[in-house]
């Protein structure tokens, strides 16, 4: 049987590849994939964290569940509004990669 | 069993989200985090949280996906990774990656409980009912400041992607 | 009395109205919109004073919190949105020049629109005492920032800020769910007063939890310093403060850095409960506190852009603000730090009311943009002296007063070491703010200079703000007696 | 009138009279003149009156500073009052007779000079501060009227302003004087410290005297300190260099100031301590050296001078070092007052004389340019003579009386530095000579010589004044009127006949040395250029003084400024200028800085 | 206590002037009425002041933040009102001598009257943070005086000036925090009155680093050795009557904060750093002395000058006596004074000549005799010269400072020795300083006025008119005081009593 343990390092490798992915990769879309491992690492403890301590009815903790629910809504609504900023960006700058917007320095 | 599906999924998740990380191709790695997340909803399944996994795949497969993919093809991001990572970028993301895990491993070595399996929980119980009660219910503020985030997400990308008219 | 809740309904209904007028009324005059929205706000604001301080949507128990602290706050957020609202109308003709649009006005209906969300979002925040809470109002307030940054679409260092904005922000929620995720695993509790009571019950937390708990209560520091604009997780607010637009920067400047340091103080309340875990963290935020307040002073100093140097001196201000939160265990911190937030606000947004005029008839924000101010143009040049004297912190000015707060329990809890590194960093600080002094009085006028113009609304919201720096920085009884 | 008053009234009015002059006197000559001589003259004719009293049984006294503190028994009162004893008197006489006659002689001097009323103002409040001195009851009163001699010194050394040398000889003066001052100070603070009293009354009873007995190096060194004063103001070695400079200023301002009264200041100061003093010997021994040596080198400075107000500049500084010498050797202070006393007439004399000469030279003071002005100004030569002769020691003539006097009690109580000034006894003679020699026998040796006219009348009558004082000052008639004087006992026997010898040595010596040379036919480098004294206080301030404070200057701007504000300043700045390439404007190296912020916030929080 | 103090209305007029000067009425003549009304205000005070009462008078005292223990609360001693005297009579002075600037008159009337108010407003105050904030409001007027109508290198003089002071305001900001917090916690309270009164019963925690404190942070703000080299380079470049306001009275604000609070307060812990102030107050008589010797323009000599003479209050302030604390007390007033007169002068020459570098003038005594005179009793008056209030000051501050210390040994083992305490060696140090004080001023005052007059100079205008008034009043008012000491003394007798 896979232990709490097992979960959490899963979790936490996908958090460090995510964080990884957004230190590399300089296509910001992709960075934004990035972002979205690591929101989805923290859903996947948190899952694990309430499996694993269920409360004192026997029942997992839905708290972390509704907690799982909205991160993944606010990770849709970020990619939205990230996507259009992007968008917007390509038709100003003509470009996505980070290290073309380096205007604002020092 | 049980731990070899564990295995087998997270495996698939991780082995896709490294692909979403070294792909060249945007296409790629899009196609690469639909099926890390897909891996996640099935480990999302392992530990009983079925509505959670299904969210997943709606929003993220469904959802999410498509507007990236969408977004990859309008602007024709296709040609563009050719620029090499660059050596700075990868000792830097190594040192952070490297610090982060060792931290994490430590963190989570010296938890308490961490080696114990999964506790029995009430048989037959109706997940999605579960979370509903706890959303609308108890989480009730909470869920409409959601809604007034998606509202205000929504202006957002209107305004920031609106045309204007010559 | 009426219970507390409703303020932000009000808050979000108006938005949704204007809303709704914008789309409807396409024809008008946008500064309309935020001139209702201007009224309003003040009518909530004058009905936040009829809020009854109760424990209200209680189930469970406490996510929502409209404690003295909490409705002093969705004040503040008020009079924020307000200002910003009138610097948005004082930096509309810069929107309309950068959206082009088929009528005149077109995208400044949002620009108006989009602070009040922002506002509802700040006044959760405000009252959030639940980590589900925190993060949604946190990320509602986020997101709508996004969008504010960025709002100037085509205007590159507009989306510049924005995108970096957004991924950093991005980033740092990352880190805020999984430090939360490790906080509930640890505890099993999202409430604050729910994982305060899961403490109270263990005599001694074992010290392999300890190490779990700290890596989550780490992670939110992180996320809350990226907020509250703390080094070393300052990095996107000169480059952001630079890029948007200057009503936003300054709400974003003000808003939300208040609404940081309020769930700041909220989260860390249960924690500081246990001695180790406390020392430990006020270490940590000493160090941070040290840091930010060096960072923020010194690379302040050469700075030429005036923007971007109240960026940094919003980190340096930060810096302050961590010192008086290091030394929480002082019972003057907590009225310091919301003191200090006062001043702060009255300054800031004294400063950025008369960039922008003068942004605009100098064709730039530079501080070079400023010289021989006093000469053409000295009721603004006063102001801006006032404000800039107030930031630097100068007797009879409010922002002594709130250092002086923070110095003295700084003193009380025996920081000597970031007292130090405070006395050497407002010297520091009295150098890049008089820089702006020497422009405006030492310089000549220059030849070209255009006359700046200021909007009556203008000119009585920045008196409005110098006479309070004034009187709150001589007499802060009546302010000191309304703070919770 | 009544003796309570008359002191204040001879004190105060020559002030009044500056005052006045200082106000009105620009607009009319005689008024300044008129005002000052009067002022004298009146403190004069009260003088006398006052001697011919009996000392008073009490005296007025007004507060200048109280401090107390009864809590803490700390208590200072400076009083201003005045001293009414036979000492204070006599010099009171002295001062104001003096004063009055060369104010007189002034009008005659000074009529063609400008700043008539500037040098009138410095007169009278050069008078009042003298008087000051004379009358001071406490140390603090007298230091302050030391300082205001100082400045008054100053004010009519530097009369000719706008002559560089005059500048400078002034600067000098008194920076010269404040040096002795820093070591006066210094010795009233000690004396105060140890006694907790200033008052002269309290200090030289018994009382006083006896405080000392239990520590007599603190003793030694505050008398020595005191005696610094008397160093400086009575132009002693090593401080002498100011006199001969402040010959620049007006000629009576040198008869009077740097010949007769001010310079005489500190053997007053001595005469006023001398119980003090007479506790302490080892201070003594210092104090005599110092005066046997001044006095002897001065004279031998002296004999090699060409101008003639400098000779007699030396000339002083040697009597002063008598003075010195004797108030070190006699048993009472009266021996040195006396020579004081005779010294001021014929002094004084010698100057305006030499005043009368210059004028009549059309100031001209090289006394090579002069010779057989006897002719041309018989009465100015004749009186010169007798001043000479007061001074070189000739029987019967004033000084003979009282320097043999001093030098009796110098040659027994300290035998070698008693020779010395036998020797120097035989210089006076020598140089006396040749000054009268040089200038009024012999040839004409220059134009001015040759056109040389007698003074007029204001300037002779005084002149004529002084030169009855200067000859009978010394008889034993008159000086059992002034002084309480005691011959020592065991006087070598060879003495007398030794001064005669080498007083007629000296004389004719120097008339056969210089009665018809062109030029000086002796010439000793050293001595001429005043033992290269002065070129060493040059070399020092130039070199040492001036160096050093250049580089502690340059140290200051360069190292202190440097150390304390522009390298911090540089550093903060520069650090800020470097920090900010963090903000280097790249989105993923904010995110790895923030990543590491992470790494470190957590390792740090947890692990440390 | 509700009625109002006469106090705040002295603190008031130049504010409410310079009010008036940006509402648009003539600059120079508002600004010369009010330091007139200020003047003749103080004046009054002196009338009505009662001489034996050790309390302080006028007092009022407005709750500000009651819970930290801050009040408005004004009120004078005799130390109090000397300094007010002096704050208002220079005030007067320079608005006198001012020179209407071309540009922005009216901020450089409002800048100096500010000044004015800041000096009354410190010296006013019993509460230590209004006496704190006071002095804080001068800062700024001194950096736009500097900066806008300096001369030299007036943009680096007045930054290093205006960050230094605020450097050094802060610290002692920390110092003040530190007295309140060494205060038993329940009656805290920045009321000076009540702080003392504590410091009497001996309830006061340890005050050794507030001491520290204070001293660091009084001791920039009074250019103590070797944080000085600001104030030279500041006081060269300011214009003439920011000069006179700032050396002559706010400069004086560090060390009255001293007197006033270390000394009643503190007394063990300066006792305990004596040594250590011992060695930076003769670094500024002695070393500083010399600097000033050497150096060639008269403002900076002037500058330096001022610097020096705060070494002998410090040692008066040191010795902790009541001689010595008299003395400083009077050598506040006095410098003020001398300091004020000098570069007031120096200002008028610079006026007529432009320049101040001493070797290009010489003989100015001809053209400007009356010029001369002044002059030359200014500087008599800077060294310490009998007749001038600097002399009592100087001996009150030698005498105490030689009694100061621990009593002398007489002898070690029967052998008899001579030794100073250290007290007295610094006494020795300073009564030399005296001598440098001659040297550096009548070097001065030689090559200025003294030797041959250049055709440069002859036509140059004799003094005259308000300025030369003024600075006569301000000699007069020394000359007055030196020969009556006593005036002064009886006054602060009363407040060097709490020791």
């Amino acid at each position: 049987m896979p232990t709490l343990a097992h979960y959490l390092y899963v979790s936490g490798a996908l958090f460090s590849i995510g964080l990884l992915g957004v230190l590399l990769r300089r296509n910001i879309l992709i960075i934004f994939m990035g972002l979205e491992l690591m929101l989805n690492a923290a859903n996947l403890s948190l899952v694990a964290f309430s499996r694993f301590h269920p409360g004192l009815d026997g029942l997992p903790g839905y708290n972390a569940q509704v907690l799982v629910f909205f991160i993944i809504t606010v990770a849709a609504a970020e990619v939205a509004v990230g996507l259009a900023i992007i968008v917007a960006l390509f038709r100003a700058k003509q470009t996505v990669h980070v290290e073309d917007l380096d205007t604002l320095k020092f | 069993m049980s731990l070899a599906l564990f295995w087998i999924f997270a495996i698939l998740t991780l082995l896709f989200a490294v692909g979403v990380v070294v792909f060249r191709s945007p296409v790629s790695s899009a196609m690469s985090l639909v099926m890390s997340f897909v891996g996640l909803a099935a480990l999302f399944v392992t530990l009983d949280a079925f509505f959670i996994a299904v969210v997943q795949v709606l929003v993220y497969a469904g959802a999410v996906m498509v507007l990236f993919l969408f977004i990859i093809m309008l602007l024709d991001l296709r040609t563009e990774e050719r620029r090499p990572v660059k050596l700075a970028a990868w000792a830097g993301g190594g040192i952070v990656l490297a610090g982060f895990l060792v931290a994490i491993a430590r963190v989570i070595s010296s938890l308490p409980g961490a080696t114990n399996t999964k506790p029995e929980i009430l048989p037959g119980l109706n997940d999605v009912a579960q979370v509903g009660v706890a959303l609308f219910r108890n989480f009730n503020l909470p869920f409409q400041i959601i809604g007034v985030l998606l509202l205000v997400a929504t202006i957002g990308v209107v305004v920031l992607s609106r045309r204007e008219l010559k | 009395m009426t219970p507390s809740f409703p303020i932000e309904f009000c808050v979000l209904f108006l938005g949704v109205v204007l809303l709704l007028a914008d789309a409807f009324f396409p024809d008008m005059d946008k500064r309309k919109l935020a001139h209702i929205a201007l009224v309003w706000l003040g009518g909530f604001l004058v009905a936040t004073f009829f809020l009854r301080p109760a424990l209200l949507w209680a189930s469970p128990a406490g996510f929502y919190l409209a404690d003295p602290l909490g409705i002093f706050f969705k004040q503040f957020a008020l009079v924020a949105t307000m200002l910003t609202l009138v610097l948005a109308i004082e930096y509309a003709p810069v929107v309309e020049r950068a959206i082009p649009g088929s009528k005149p006005g077109a995208g400044l209906g949002e620009f108006f629109i989009l602070p009040v969300f922002t506002c509802a979002g700040l006044m959760w925040m405000a009252s959030a005492a639940d980590f589900i809470m925190i993060f949604c109002a946190l990320e509602l307030v986020t997101i709508s920032f996004y969008i504010q940054v960025a709002y100037l679409r085509k205007c590159p260092a507009s989306l510049e800020a924005g995108t970096k904005f957004l991924i950093l922000g991005a980033l740092s929620t990352g880190f805020l769910v999984y430090g939360i995720t490790w906080i509930y695993g640890l505890s099993g509790q999202t409430g604050l007063s729910a994982i305060a009571g899961a403490f109270a019950g263990i005599p001694a937390i074992p010290q392999s939890s300890q190490t779990a708990l700290l890596f989550g209560l780490g992670l939110v520091l992180v996320a809350l310093g990226f907020k509250v604009a703390a080094a070393p997780f300052q990095f996107w607010v000169p480059d952001v403060y630079h890029g948007a637009p200057t009503p936003v920067t300054a709400f974003l400047s003000v808003g939300s850095k208040a609404a940081g340091f309020v769930v700041l103080m909220r989260v860390l309340g249960p924690f500081l409960t246990v001695p180790e875990i406390e020392t430990r963290v006020i270490t940590v935020l000493q160090v941070l506190a040290g840091i930010t307040l060096i960072y923020g002073n010194l690379a302040a100093m050469p700075q030429t852009n005036l923007k971007r140097l109240l960026g940094y001196s919003s980190i340096a201000h930060a810096g302050y603000l961590l010192m008086g939160v290091a030394s929480v265990g002082s019972p003057l911190a907590g009225r310091a730090i919301v003191f200090y937030l006062v001043g702060y606000l009255l300054m800031t947004f004294l400063a950025f009311l008369i960039l922008i005029p003068v942004a605009k008839a100098a064709g730039g924000d530079d501080i070079a943009h400023f010289n021989g101010l006093g000469r053409r143009s000295p009721g603004l040049a006063l102001a801006m002296l006032l404000a800039m004297l107030s930031l630097a912190g100068l007797p009879f000015t409010v922002g002594f007063l709130g250092k002086f707060f923070i110095f003295e329990a700084a003193m009380q809890e025996q920081q000597y070491f970031l007292v130090a590194i405070g006395v050497v960093t407002v010297a520091c600080g009295f150098y890049y703010y008089l820089k702006v002094v020497r422009a405006m009085y030492w310089q000549p006028v220059p030849v070209d200079a255009a006359p700046v113009e200021f909007s009556p609304l203008g000119r009585f919201a920045a008196a409005f703000l110098a006479a309070l720096i004034l009187i709150v920085g001589i007499f802060p009884k009546p302010i000191l007696d309304i703070l919770p | 009138m009544n003796t309570l008053i008359a002191p204040w009234i001879i004190l105060f009015t020559p002030l009044a009279a500056a005052a006045v002059i200082l106000f009105v006197g620009r607009h009319s000559k005689p008024l300044s003149a008129g005002l000052a001589i009067g002022s004298a003259a009146v403190g004069c004719l009260l003088s006398w009156w006052l001697f011919l009293q009996p000392d008073p049984e009490e005296v007025l006294r007004f507060p200048w500073i109280a401090i107390g503190d009864s809590w803490l028994q700390m208590n200072l009162s400076i009083p201003i009052g005045v001293t009414v004893d036979h000492l204070s008197k006599l010099m009171l006489v002295v001062v104001t007779t003096i004063a009055t006659l060369v104010f007189t002689y002034s009008i005659g001097y000074m009529k063609t000079e400008e700043g008539y009323w500037r040098y009138f103002a410095g007169l009278s409040l050069f008078l009042f501060s003298m008087l000051g001195i004379v009358l001071a009851d406490n140390f603090v009163m007298m230091f302050i009227f030391w300082e205001l001699v100082g400045l008054s010194s100053y004010i009519l050394i530097g009369h000719y302003f706008r002559k560089d040398s005059a500048a400078d000889a002034c600067k000098q003066a008194f920076i010269v004087n404040r040096v002795g001052d820093f070591g006066f100070l210094l010795g009233i603070l000690f004396l105060w410290a140890a006694t907790g009293t200033l008052m002269f009354g309290d200090l030289t009873s018994g009382k006083g005297i006896a405080l000392f007995a239990a520590n007599p190096i603190y003793l030694t060194v505050a008398c020595l300190l005191i005696f610094c004063g008397t160093v400086g103001k009575s132009a002693q070695m090593p401080l002498h260099v100011w006199l001969p400079n402040s010959m620049e200023g007006p000629t009576p301002v040198s008869s009077l100031l740097h010949a007769a009264t001010m310079v005489a200041a500190g053997v007053y100061l001595l005469a006023r301590i001398f119980p003090i003093l007479e506790a302490a010997p080892h201070a003594l021994d210092v104090i005599a050296w110092i005066g046997g040596i001044t006095c002897f080198a001065a004279a031998l400075m002296a004999t090699q001078q060409n101008d003639i107000k400098r000779i007699l500049a030396y000339s002083t500084i040697s009597q002063l070092g008598y003075m010195v010498l004797g108030m070190a050797s006699a048993s009472s202070a009266d021996v040195s007052m006396f020579h004081l006393f005779t010294h001021a007439f014929f002094k004084c004399l010698l100057f305006l004389c030499a005043g009368s000469v210059i004028v009549g030279m059309h100031h001209e003071q090289d006394i090579w340019k002069m010779g057989a002005l006897k002719n041309k100004m018989p009465v100015t030569f004749l009186i010169m003579c007798i001043g000479g002769l007061a001074l070189s020691g000739c029987p019967f003539f004033s000084g003979y009386y009282s320097k043999d006097l001093i030098i009796a009690w110098a040659v027994v109580k300290y035998p070698l530095l008693g020779w010395l000034s036998v020797a120097t006894a035989g210089l006076t003679a020598f140089y006396t000579v040749r000054l009268l020699t040089v200038v009024f026998l012999g040839k004409p040796r220059g134009d001015q010589a040759k056109h040389a006219v007698e003074s007029p009348l204001v300037m002779l009558v005084p002149l004529a004044c002084l030169a009855l004082p200067s000859f009978i000052a010394g008889y034993p008639f008159i000086e059992k009127l002034f002084f309480h004087v005691e011959e020592p006992t065991a006087v070598p026997h060879l003495l007398h006949p030794v001064l005669l010898f080498l007083f007629a040595v000296g004389v004719v010596s120097a008339f056969l040395l210089y009665r018809n040379a062109e030029k000086d036919p002796i010439f000793i480098p050293l001595f001429a250029n005043r033992l290269y004294i002065d070129n060493l206080y040059d070399w020092l301030v130039k070199n040492i003084q001036g160096r050093g404070a250049a580089v502690l200057s340059w140290a200051d701007r360069w190292i202190v400024d440097l150390f304390i504000v522009q390298i911090p300043s540089k550093i903060v700045w520069g650090s800020g200028f470097v920090l900010r390439f963090f903000q280097i404007g790249n989105i993923q190296a904010y995110a790895f800085f923030f990543g590491l912020g992470v790494i470190g916030l957590v390792h740090f929080l947890i692990f440390r | 206590m509700t009625q109002v103090s006469p106090l705040l209305f002295l603190i008031l007029v130049p504010l409410v002037a310079s009010a008036f000067i940006f509402v648009g009425s003539s600059a120079r003549r508002t600004a010369l009425i009010a330091s007139l009304v200020n003047l003749v205000f103080v004046l009054a005070l002196f009338a009505v002041f009662q001489t034996g009462d050790a309390s302080y008078q006028f007092v009022s005292s407005t709750p500000v933040i009651p819970s930290l223990g801050i009040a408005l609360t004004l009120g004078a001693d005799g130390l109090s009102l000397i300094m007010l005297l002096l704050t208002a009579l220079v005030t007067v002075a320079a608005v006198a001598v001012a020179r209407t600037p071309d540009k922005n008159a009216g901020w450089f009337y409002a800048s100096l009257l500010f000044i004015s108010a800041g000096g009354l407003g410190a010296f006013a105050s019993i509460d230590l943070f209004f006496f704190y904030m006071f002095h804080e409001l001068a800062l700024i007027p001194t950096f736009l005086l500097i900066g806008i109508w300096g001369s030299g290198d007036r943009q680096a003089a007045a930054w290093k000036a205006t960050i230094y002071l605020a450097l050094g305001s802060f610290v002692l900001l920390l110092g003040l925090i530190g007295l309140y917090l060494i205060q038993p916690e329940g009656s805290r309270t920045f009321d000076l009155r009540s702080v003392i009164s504590m410091a009497g019963l001996g309830v006061l925690g340890d005050g050794t680093w507030v001491y520290l404190l204070l001293l660091l942070g009084f001791g920039i703000l009074v250019s103590l050795f070797p944080f000085h080299t600001w104030a030279p380079q500041a006081y060269a470049s300011a214009p003439p009557p920011a000069a006179m306001l700032h050396a002559g009275v706010l400069k004086k604000f560090g060390l009255y904060g001293l007197i006033r609070i270390a000394s009643p307060i503190l007394p063990e812990a300066v006792t305990q750093f004596a040594n250590l102030l011992l060695i930076l107050l003769v670094g500024n008589l002695l070393y500083v002395g010399y600097v000033t010797i050497s150096q060639r323009k008269l403002d900076w000599m002037l500058g330096y000058s001022s610097v020096m003479h705060m070494g002998y209050i410090f040692l008066g302030f040191a010795a902790l006596n009541v001689f010595s604390i008299t003395g400083a007390s009077l050598l506040l007033f006095a410098h003020g004074l001398s300091i004020a007169a000098l570069f007031a002068l120096s200002g008028e020459l610079r006026e007529r000549t432009g320049t101040l570098d001493l070797a290009e003038f010489g003989g100015l005594a001809k053209p400007m005799p009356f010029f001369g005179l002044l002059f030359g009793f200014a500087s008599f008056a800077a060294i310490g010269l009998p007749g001038f209030v600097g002399f009592p000051g100087e001996l009150l501050v030698f005498f105490g400072a030689f009694a100061g210390g621990e009593p002398l040994m007489d002898s070690v083992n029967g052998v008899e020795i001579f030794a100073l305490n250290n007290f007295q060696i610094a006494t020795v140090c300073a009564v030399w300083g005296v001598v440098i004080s001659a040297i550096y001023m009548l070097r001065a005052y030689r090559r200025i006025f003294f030797g041959p007059v250049s055709d440069r100079w002859k036509g140059l205008p004799e003094i005259s008119g308000v300025p030369r008034v003024a600075i006569v009043t301000l000699l007069v008012v020394m000359l007055v005081t030196g020969f009556f000491p006593n005036l002064l003394i009886r006054l602060l007798a009363s407040t060097s009593l709490w020791l």
